[in-house]
């Protein structure tokens, strides 16, 4: 009760506190309460992790234990996951804080308040137990989230990001909103576990595949699944890397969880008979976003959207995973989410550095200009082999744990599409540099580039090393790296996947307060052909490093950078995935 | 993407879009036939638990009052995201001190605010205090004192304490409200153990102080809309303002 | 349902649509208003005070204020 | 008859929807949006609703009374306040958006492009 309540509550009353006196104007004093503040949830989540390993934290907000089974309240449910997920957000606060200490002017403690709301926001939403609350959580780090966005509001471009941000992302969770008010309509119930009964021995009717089509597609806008995602390399191109870190590491990410929690809190029951259907259609969707992503990314010559691009492209793998409805699978995904989160982290702030010490964040402006910095070339050649999931680094376990469920499932021949995509994404940055970094090979041809030499950052106080920068990137990486090496890694995540992906238990612990934890099922080792895949996607990235670039087509153009295009694609995905479920779930 | 080529593809997609969601409604049971059981269960509930009538009341502050601490830091934040966002102009002209001097109001206008904001600020305490009794409460109460706030902000705009300009006292206004619904979800965590607990006592149903930590919401949930309503409308007459005499 | 509720009901289908129709955005400021109140009657109609209350003060005051504060801005710079 | 409720919210729901889709200013896009999520209050109070409940406040009616849904009603009053903050969030943006570079068409914002 006093951890989960108090892992929001505590940055919610510093962002306040923080608020309340910016006249003030003692930056040093915010950014040490802020810290303070993220460590603190950081650590409150971390003891939750370990609270939960015996069984699920539930806390009834309020004092409102259930009645015969109807939640009267609001329950917060941290098990080992939901409240992973959450440490891991606090962890890339600190690091976006810590980042953040050498930018100068950020309005007073305003923008120390809004990282911390954001990071509220996610933990709330990680641990809620209810399906409106979570809705309120979604929409309060949305919030956060845009005016972050937009905070150098002086520039044209993140602005504009801004505002594709707000828009695109508001008219999602009003998808997810009238998802909530359909299955309230139904059960009469707000609570998870409570509606998850409720529906769990009916067969689905049309309200429920539409509902749950809603509800998918509004986490697809915040999760920038394809065609959902055109915002997503506008915003996260153009926000302070401080900014960039905690968004491509973890808001995105809490889309995907979104949909997994959801799914297997209230739907798996009644949709079990069509786990299939389910199946495919995320999968389409998943193995889409992997390829479009990682294209777009290799296509890319502003490295900061080239990392945008990335986040969607490990997006797509991360839902294929999810697509899997299979507990192995979704280890997969808490692993990967981890290990890339890391890489990607440490890759925006090494791309911060070389604008600090160059000027540009445009790869052909750049070209063989940075011979001499050895330390960053030798940082974005170990980021863009991570990216490209070469064994042992973290986003590795997770791809090949992805890989193998997905054989086991007889679905063998998405490995080679995933390889494609990480080959794709790591390509792009081991391209960089070959260019910017080694001067060699063929320039990448002129592209039409638009808010290049604009990255949304501070200019950073000149005469000042931005070793701390470096220092944060090398680390964030290393634990990336490391991630992938924990010993027992897999099983205790597979252990605590199986739970997670347990109905019938969750509904025990929340409703009725009873959680006999299952025996850990052990992961097993990845198989041979996993570190082959590795390997291969590695080989691949670096044949794709020697090409001029790759070609997108027409592809490009749809990126229009117009919230009317962006708005109609997103309405055209959701008339898709409704229709689909509509007509084959009932 | 053309124009063109967009509004085909939207009108094909909201056109399947809308088959789908009326398919999805039809199948909700017939306006008029609410089917619980949480309402109902609430309804049953709620004035022995609480001694309040006021179920929307009881249902926002204390049942669900968790939702209503997150919209709280919603609005709060989109204040603060309005200040970090429309301020920019101040920033960049390095005008420390926050608002520039304005041309004075006349005498008469001021005295005709000054003179409104005492009966607004009553009408606006009055509705959130029997938030728990009647419609209204927090929400409506705010926005009322948020007028009354307004109009004291443009009868006072030529007082200035030292340096501490009105906005900042909005500034701080809304951060109290915010930071009073976190104490009082805090109070039920320290007092009884329960984040958000009603650890106050209930009193007698109908009373002015009935329902614990209900109205004690109300009022923090009002100073918040209040400080946070008028602190948006403030940055936006501001800009307007600034615009005007460049 | 009662004819008081379908009333409702279908002025705020048509005014709601005369809102998004409305390019101008001083005369939808207006309409937006309007459109505001019309849902505050719909929700009294429902039995929803509270909701009611809420709407007035904002849907129907506050965010046409911001509107007409924002068009305010806008305008001076296009003249 | 009975679908009126839910058919508006689907109606409101979809011209929104349209109107950011199709929207030549900023602000116009910004109330559109607001209509949108004005189907969502639409679609909650009619499904709380009960015919012949009376509003859910036990003041001056007997407790036996069937009353509506006050559930709806506590979520509506929260999806009032957001969308009201979204829209003041969005016009913030836009009267930076049109100062910065003197254009409040959606269209023209298009610097982000590839």
């Amino acid at each position: 009760m006093v951890l989960t309540s108090l892992a929001i509550l505590v940055p919610l009353l510093t962002a306040v506190v923080l608020a309340a006196t910016t006249s003030l104007r003692r930056r040093r004093a915010a950014d040490v309460v802020a810290l303070a503040a993220a460590a603190t949830v950081v650590g409150l989540c971390v003891a939750l992790v370990v609270r939960a390993s015996d069984k699920p934290v539930v806390a009834w907000l309020g004092g409102w234990h259930p009645r015969n089974g109807v939640a009267l309240g609001i329950d917060l449910y941290a098990d080992q996951l939901g409240a992973g997920l959450a440490a891991f957000a606090g962890v890339l606060a600190v690091a976006g804080l810590l980042v953040a200490w050498h930018q100068v002017d950020v309005a007073g403690h305003l923008f120390h308040a809004l990282v911390l709301v954001v990071l509220a926001g996610m933990v709330g939403f990680c641990l809620a137990g209810d399906l409106f609350t979570a809705f309120v959580f979604f929409e309060l780090m949305g919030v956060s989230a845009y005016a972050l966005a937009g905070f150098r509001v002086q520039e044209r471009a993140p602005l504009e990001g801004a505002l594709n941000f707000a828009v695109t992302n508001s008219v999602g969770s009003l998808l997810l909103l009238v998802g909530i008010a359909l299955l309230y309509g139904r059960t009469g119930a707000l609570n998870l576990a409570q509606i998850g009964e409720a529906l769990a021995h009916h067969r689905p009717d049309a309200l429920v595949a539409v509902a749950f089509a809603l509800v998918a597609c509004g986490f697809f806008v915040k999760a920038a699944i394809v065609p959902f995602h055109f915002w997503l390399a506008d915003a996260y191109a153009v926000a302070p890397t401080s900014i960039c870190l905690i968004f491509a590491g973890a808001l995105s990410e809490l889309g995907l969880y979104g949909i997994a929690r959801v799914y297997w809190t209230v739907f798996s029951g009644p949709l079990e008979p069509h786990a299939e259907t389910v199946r495919d259609v995320l999968l389409v969707l998943g193995l889409a976003t992997a390829l479009i992503g990682g294209a777009m990314c290799a296509a890319q010559r502003h490295l900061k959207r080239m990392v945008a691009f990335a986040t969607v492209g490990h997006m797509g793998i991360l839902l294929c995973g999810v697509a899997l409805l299979d507990g192995a699978a979704l280890a997969g995904v808490a692993v990967f989410v981890v290990g890339d989160g890391l890489v990607k982290a440490g890759m925006f702030v090494a791309v911060g550095g070389l604008e600090h010490r160059r000027g540009s964040v445009d790869e052909h402006e750049l070209y063989g200009r940075g011979r001499d910095l050895h330390a960053l070339g030798v940082l974005f050649c170990v980021c863009g082999l991570a990216l490209a999931a070469m064994p042992p680094f973290g986003p590795f376990v997770g791809r090949a744990m992805i890989e193998d469920a997905a054989t086991h499932e007889g679905l063998g021949w998405v490995s080679p599409v995933l390889v494609v995509a990480s080959a794709l994404i790591g390509g792009a940055v081991l391209r960089v540099v070959r260019t910017v970094f080694l001067g060699r090979g063929p320039k990448p041809p002129r592209s039409r580039v638009t808010g290049a030499s604009e990255s949304g950052d501070e200019p950073i106080e000149r005469g000042r090393a931005p070793l701390a920068g470096v220092v944060a990137s090398v680390m964030l990486v290393a634990l990336g790296l490391l991630w992938g090496l924990v010993p027992g890694l897999i099983d205790a995540v597979t252990g605590a996947a199986a739970h997670f992906v347990d109905r019938s238990a969750y509904a025990a612990a929340v409703l009725h307060d009873t959680a006999p934890r299952p025996p850990g099922t052990p992961g097993e080792g990845l198989t041979t052909a996993a570190w082959l895949y590795g390997a291969a996607s590695a080989a691949l990235a670096v044949v794709i490093a020697c090409m001029p670039t790759v070609p997108v087509g027409a592809l490009r153009d749809l990126h229009s950078g117009r919230v009317g295009d962006y708005v109609a694609w997103l309405a055209a995905g959701t008339a898709l995935v409704a229709g689909v479920f509509a007509l084959t779930l009932p | 993407m053309s124009r063109r080529v967009r509004y085909a593809l939207a009108l094909v997609a909201l056109a399947a879009l809308g088959a789908t969601l009326v398919a999805a409604v039809v199948d909700l049971e017939p306006f008029g036939h609410y089917p619980g059981p949480y309402g109902d269960v609430l309804a049953k509930v709620v004035p022995g638990e609480r001694h309040t009538g006021q179920l929307v009341a009881a249902v926002t502050f204390d049942y669900r009052g968790f939702d209503t601490l997150g919209e709280e830091l919603i609005l709060f934040t989109a204040a603060c995201g309005c200040v970090a966002l429309l301020r920019v102009r101040r920033r960049e002209r390095g005008d420390e001190a926050g608002a520039p001097a304005r041309p004075v109001p006349s005498l008469a206008a001021r005295a005709l605010g000054g003179a409104l904001v005492g009966p607004v600020l009553v009408l606006s305490a009055y509705v959130v205090i029997h938030g728990h009794l009647t419609p209204g409460g927090g929400f409506s109460g705010g926005v009322i004192g948020a007028g009354a706030l307004l109009l004291a902000y443009a009868a006072g705009q030529s007082v200035r304490l030292h340096r501490v300009g009105s906005i900042e006292l909005l500034e701080v206004t809304e951060a109290i409200g915010a930071g009073g619904f976190v104490l009082v979800a805090l109070g039920g965590l320290i007092a009884v153990g329960a984040t958000l607990q009603n650890f106050l006592p209930l009193g007698t149903s109908g009373m002015l102080l009935s329902a614990g930590t209900i109205p004690i919401g109300n009022v923090a949930v009002g100073i918040e809309v209040a400080g946070a309503g008028a602190l948006i409308i403030a940055e936006f007459l501001e800009q307007a303002l600034l615009e005007e005499r460049e | 349902m009662s004819a008081l509720q379908a009333t409702c009901l279908i002025a705020v289908a048509i005014i709601g649509t005369l809102v998004v129709v409305t390019r101008d955005p001083l005369r939808q400021a207006a309409v937006a208003g309007i459109f505001g109140l019309a849902l505050a009657v719909l929700f009294l109609s429902v039995q929803a005070p509270d909701v009611a209350l809420s709407q007035m003060t904002v849907g129907a005051i506050v965010v046409p204020v911001l509107v007409l504060l924002a068009m305010a801005k806008i305008r001076e710079h296009d003249e | 008859m009975s679908l009126l409720a839910y058919l508006v919210a689907v109606w409101l729901f979809l011209a929104g929807i349209w109107g950011v889709v199709s929207s030549r200013h900023l602000v116009h896009l910004i109330m559109c949006l607001a209509v949108t999520q004005s189907s969502t209050y639409v679609l909650l109070l009619g499904i709380g609703y009960r015919n012949g409940g009376k509003a859910p406040i036990f003041g001056d009616i007997p407790q036996s009374t069937p009353v509506v849904d006050p559930v709806v009603q506590a979520l509506t009053l929260t999806d009032v306040v957001v969308s009201a903050t979204v829209s003041a969030l969005l016009l913030a943006l836009a009267v930076q958006a049109h100062k910065r570079f003197g254009s409040v068409d959606p269209d023209e914002l298009n610097a982000l492009r590839g």
